[in-house]
């Protein structure tokens, strides 16, 4: 699907990003690069502005300077890099009037269309879901719904994950398993940012992470 | 392209359905609205025959203004919205989906119901031919321009009465051409001036508000 | 064409439209004024009375210029706001927000003068005939013009929110100028924007369209004030604005 | 006691004024939807004075309605309901508040606007100062009754339209004599009895319906 | 405010609790007590039922079978448990209109009338939220709504705290803070129960702490 790799140049580019609020810069300058295999783990405050820089990666809020590239292209209505990434957000993205396994299924439609129905069961099996494949959305646990979240990762087959706090509240086992998921992710040439406040364990893991913290700025906007 | 506006087109209709009431609902809403005139007037049959027409537009336009509200807000506030942007999958593609769908399980069993409360309001056989014509082209176009509403104030709290306020103004013109036919027909005038003005309204509409709305929407999503 | 380009150009920096503005107001505000003065002496007291509404049609001078703003301004809004979507222009969106409040006053006044004009013209106060209705509709649609861009925290969600339902809007201009046309109603048919030329004595046609312009130069005296203080509120934290406000400090 | 209620009547108050818009918004609704009549019927001076009373009222009461739906929501959805049973202040103390600054703020309003719409409508002054005496009268009674729908539909995804349903019939009582007796004094019929019992339904719902609502309201926490 | 402390009766008391959700009882019969200088920390898998025990802890909910016990009486219509206790749940509680500072002067009045404005500032330091007071709370990030939910807490000044997931979303440095506010609330005869998937890390909070684990069940329900 992906062009011939150069594996010179890295896959998403951040350079110079700054993010505001109500005219305010949250941090300081941020770049970084990520290429196959790697893993972004962007920690800081609470507060210092992860979700806004993780949503102006997803494109949907404008940075206020600084580019985000992906291919060396910039992000904005590119679709070579939307078709190559998949989000997680503090709010899980299942509609709430459908069951989990209709769920899934709904965003195996979207991401590969005609893809094998059967393919779903085995997947909340994975995340210890099964027993609530025909409960809705709306009754699951809190950890469940996360749980039901990083299926649908899976399920998208996309080379970059960008996940904001993909952990919280799941629980002990959980969290192996989708530590071990995101281990299985990086060997096969993925990529994932991610924040979170704990720390990672699984030691695998820990060998394909560059930490990213941000620092607080909040001063005034500068002139463009 | 046109098997993914299908499949969104079915789920949206699943979704309505599952939520039962929601099909029910401006059904019921209008019912309701037609019968509260008649309790707040009189029951006069020359009065009801005058304002008949106009009361029905009116009811209709109302009603599928109180379920324009909910078309994007589950998905919006679900996050499933933005997940739209990483798949083939267009806004405007969604949009319409929406739109169609809403339209189906809301507009169109109100068009079907139409001619019951025509009759409940003694207009004769010609003004409920051309009530249901009206709504037939009239309402695919409050739908469309609805929608844009609907995208431009979901990131809102107060969105539902704003929507209100916003879209009034553009449905007018619907409805004056739409009502005035019925009583134009009443009183023996032809109408094909006004039926071609909300077709061709319909067809404008039609072909700029998918775009105006998924912009609206790709713009709601910028928080 | 190239200077024409160019101050295009200027005018699209919000901080080279501080300094043309602060150039222009003080002669919109004089013209303006003198023409209003002018216009309101050949109106009031040169112009016949007329034979059939004595003198209470002398408040046209008044009705008119407004009506007409308040169709005028909504299509320089919705045309910035087109700008604004396509362009990406700052100074565009500006603009339409700035011309909102003003569409608003003259749409209210509009609606206050004909109204008082109709009490003793058709008797009623108001009247739901379509051209007057659809002015007030215009009404609504300035409101919620207004109302939708104080509803958003983000400035940049809010002007390109805004613009959508300005351009969306703009199909009821024509609705309300053709009103008169389509249905019929009590009001007045067009008597000056005729095809035909003005059926309307000279001498009372020379003052309406004295003060109709007089008028214009005033909405463009508001719009460039109120601009200026957008525009200021907007870059209050770029250098520009910060060395102007050390600059009055030290006065 | 009463400085409990006062305090949270004013919080309301603050938060209405602060969203902007929900004041002005059902009254912009209002304002709209009367005018809206006029464009589905015609502009016949008659007509319009004989359907002024029941236009008006219908336009308040789904004005009120359409505010009715975010009355309880707000602090519901954000978990705010459920802390007040840690708090000395009862629920039916939080119910009544909520109305009253609910009714201040959208209906109150729109009573000061209902003259002038009395007039677009051609009302004479008596048909006027009834409207207005029905409408003072009424108002509490529907946002008293509204409110225990809105409760009711608390915890369901299409509250709105169920809500609207639900109160419709409820209202009907209301508007019937409020509507009727703008009528009745145009036709120059004594309206005693109308508005003694109207007097009657407010005094019967205040003793009653923030009971009702507090009980509906506990029940919607239990999820 | 209390009685008589009769410190031989454990303030909260739940007896062989069963919860039900869609006629599944989720787990089995729960019993334990809780006393002052206490901390009740219960886990269990995702799904298995904490939050919904929480919610009948809290009156919300009715039990399915069994009896929570408040000095000896059932909770529900106490007054007395009510006005001893406070409530975190998933939902943070704030009212999305108001500023973090609203927030808490709302809630203080309604806790304590006229109790003094002065307070909050100090509580909104403490938890490092000084600089959001006049920020919307809707505006706040995931983990600064979560730390304005602790100082909802300690403006409570209840006995018995009942936490669902109160570190979820909050950073390293919020949750050693927050571990030590449950220490000084426990070290004042405070009580806690809390959900909470993570390890508790403070020494001397794991001290008072007892482990109460919840095991699946999903029997269907039995005859009444
Ligand atoms: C509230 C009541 C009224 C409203 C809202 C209203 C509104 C308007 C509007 C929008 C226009 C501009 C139309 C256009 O240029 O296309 C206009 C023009 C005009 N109005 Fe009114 N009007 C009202 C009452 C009256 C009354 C009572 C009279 C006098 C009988 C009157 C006389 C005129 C005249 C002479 C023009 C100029 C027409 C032309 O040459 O285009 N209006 N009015
Ligand atoms: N709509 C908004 N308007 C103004 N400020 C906002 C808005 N949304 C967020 N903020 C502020 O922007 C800052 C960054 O928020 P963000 O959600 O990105 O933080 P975060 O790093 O993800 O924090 P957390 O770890 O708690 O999730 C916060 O200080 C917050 O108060
Ligand atoms: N309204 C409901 N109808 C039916 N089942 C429900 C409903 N709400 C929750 N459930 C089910 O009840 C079970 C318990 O949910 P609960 O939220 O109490 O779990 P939890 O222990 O808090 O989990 P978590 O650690 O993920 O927060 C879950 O399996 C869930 O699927
Ligand atoms: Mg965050
Ligand atoms: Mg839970």
């Amino acid at each position: 699907m992906s062009p011939t790799i150069d594996s010179t140049i890295p896959d998403l580019q951040v350079i110079n990003a700054v993010v505001t609020r109500s005219d305010l810069e949250l941090f300081e300058p941020v770049s970084f690069n990520c290429t196959r295999g790697q893993v972004i783990h962007m920690v800081g405050q609470n507060g210092v502005g992860k979700t806004t820089l993780m949503r102006s990666i997803c494109g949907f809020r404008v940075l206020h300077s600084g580019q985000i590239l992906w291919d060396n292209k910039d992000i904005e209505k590119n679709k070579n890099f939307y078709l190559n990434s998949a989000y997680l957000g503090h709010r899980d993205a299942h509609s709430p009037l459908q069951t989990a396994w209709e769920s899934l299924h709904f965003y195996q439609q979207l991401y590969t269309p005609g893809a094998n129905k059967g393919d779903i069961d085995p997947l909340l099996n994975k995340l210890d879901l099964l027993a609530q494949a025909d409960v809705s959305v709306d009754h699951l646990s809190f950890g469940q719904k996360r749980k039901l979240a990083i299926a649908r990762l899976l399920l998208s087959e996309r080379k970059l994950w960008l996940l904001d706090e993909p952990f919280s509240g799941v629980d002990r086992a959980g969290r192996e398993l989708i530590e071990n998921i995101f281990v299985q992710h990086i060997s096969s040439m993925g990529m994932i940012v991610l924040t979170n406040h704990g720390r990672l364990q699984n030691s695998q893991l820990l060998g394909c992470v560059s930490e990213l913290e941000l620092f607080q700025h909040n001063i005034m906007l500068k002139e463009l | 392209m046109t098997s993914t506006l299908y499949r969104l087109f079915l789920r949206d209709c699943k979704h309505h359905l599952r939520k039962q009431s929601d099909i029910l609902n401006p059904l019921c809403f209008f019912v309701i609205i037609c019968s509260l005139f008649p309790l707040g007037l009189s029951a006069d049959r020359e009065l009801l025959n005058t304002i008949g027409g106009g009361v029905i537009w009116v009811s209709v336009l109302l009603s599928m203004m109180m379920g324009l509200n909910q078309i994007f807000r589950d998905d919006y506030e679900a996050g499933v919205l933005e997940q739209f942007l990483f798949t083939h999958t267009t806004l405007t593609q969604v949009a319409l989906a929406k739109i169609a769908a809403f339209w189906c399980l809301s507009a169109l069993p109100m068009i079907i119901l139409a001619p019951v409360m025509g009759t409940a309001y003694h207009l004769n056989g010609d003004q409920i031919l051309v009530l249901m014509m009206g709504l037939t082209l009239g309402t695919p176009t409050l739908a469309l321009l609805g929608s844009i509403g609907a995208a431009l104030t979901l990131n809102l709290k107060n969105g539902g009465v704003l929507l209100a306020i916003l879209i009034l103004p553009l449905f007018a013109p619907v409805l004056i051409f739409g009502a005035g036919m019925v009583s134009a027909v009443g009183m023996g005038l032809p109408v094909n001036a006004q039926l071609s003005l909300l077709g061709a309204l319909m067809f404008g509409s039609l072909s700029l508000a998918p775009f105006a709305t998924s912009f609206a929407l790709k713009n709601s999503l910028d928080y | 064409m190239n200077v024409l380009l160019k101050f295009y150009h200027r005018l699209g920096s919000p901080r080279e439209f501080y300094k043309i503005s602060s150039a222009l107001i003080p002669w919109l505000g004089w013209t303006s004024l003198i023409l209003i003065l002018l216009a309101s002496y050949l109106g009031l007291v040169v112009a016949p009375s007329d034979y059939q509404q004595g003198d209470s049609y002398r408040i046209i001078y008044v009705h008119v210029p407004s009506a007409w703003l308040s169709m005028f301004i909504y299509v320089v809004l919705a045309v910035s706001a087109a700008i604004g979507l396509i362009w990406r222009m700052k100074m565009a969106y500006v603009i339409m927000i700035c011309s909102a409040a003003p569409g608003a006053w003259f749409t209210m006044v509009a609606l206050i003068t004909g109204s008082l004009w109709g009490k003793p013209m058709w008797g009623t106060w108001w009247e739901w005939d379509a051209r007057l209705t659809s002015e007030l509709l215009l009404m609504f649609l300035y409101i919620g013009i207004i109302a939708l861009y104080n509803s958003f925290d983000e400035r940049r969600v809010a002007e390109k929110s805004t613009a959508i339902l300005a351009i969306v809007g703009v199909i009821n201009v024509p609705i309300i100028h053709y009103s008169v046309e389509w249905w019929n109603t009590l009001h007045q048919g067009s008597t000056v924007m005729r095809a035909d030329g003005p059926a309307m004595d000279v001498r009372m046609l020379w003052p309406l369209l004295i003060m109709a312009f007089g008028f214009n130069l005033y909405y463009g005296l508001t719009l460039m004030q109120r601009a200026r203080n957008q525009v200021l509120v907007q870059e209050a934290r770029s250098s520009w604005v910060q060395s102007l406000v050390t600059e009055r400090e030290q006065q």
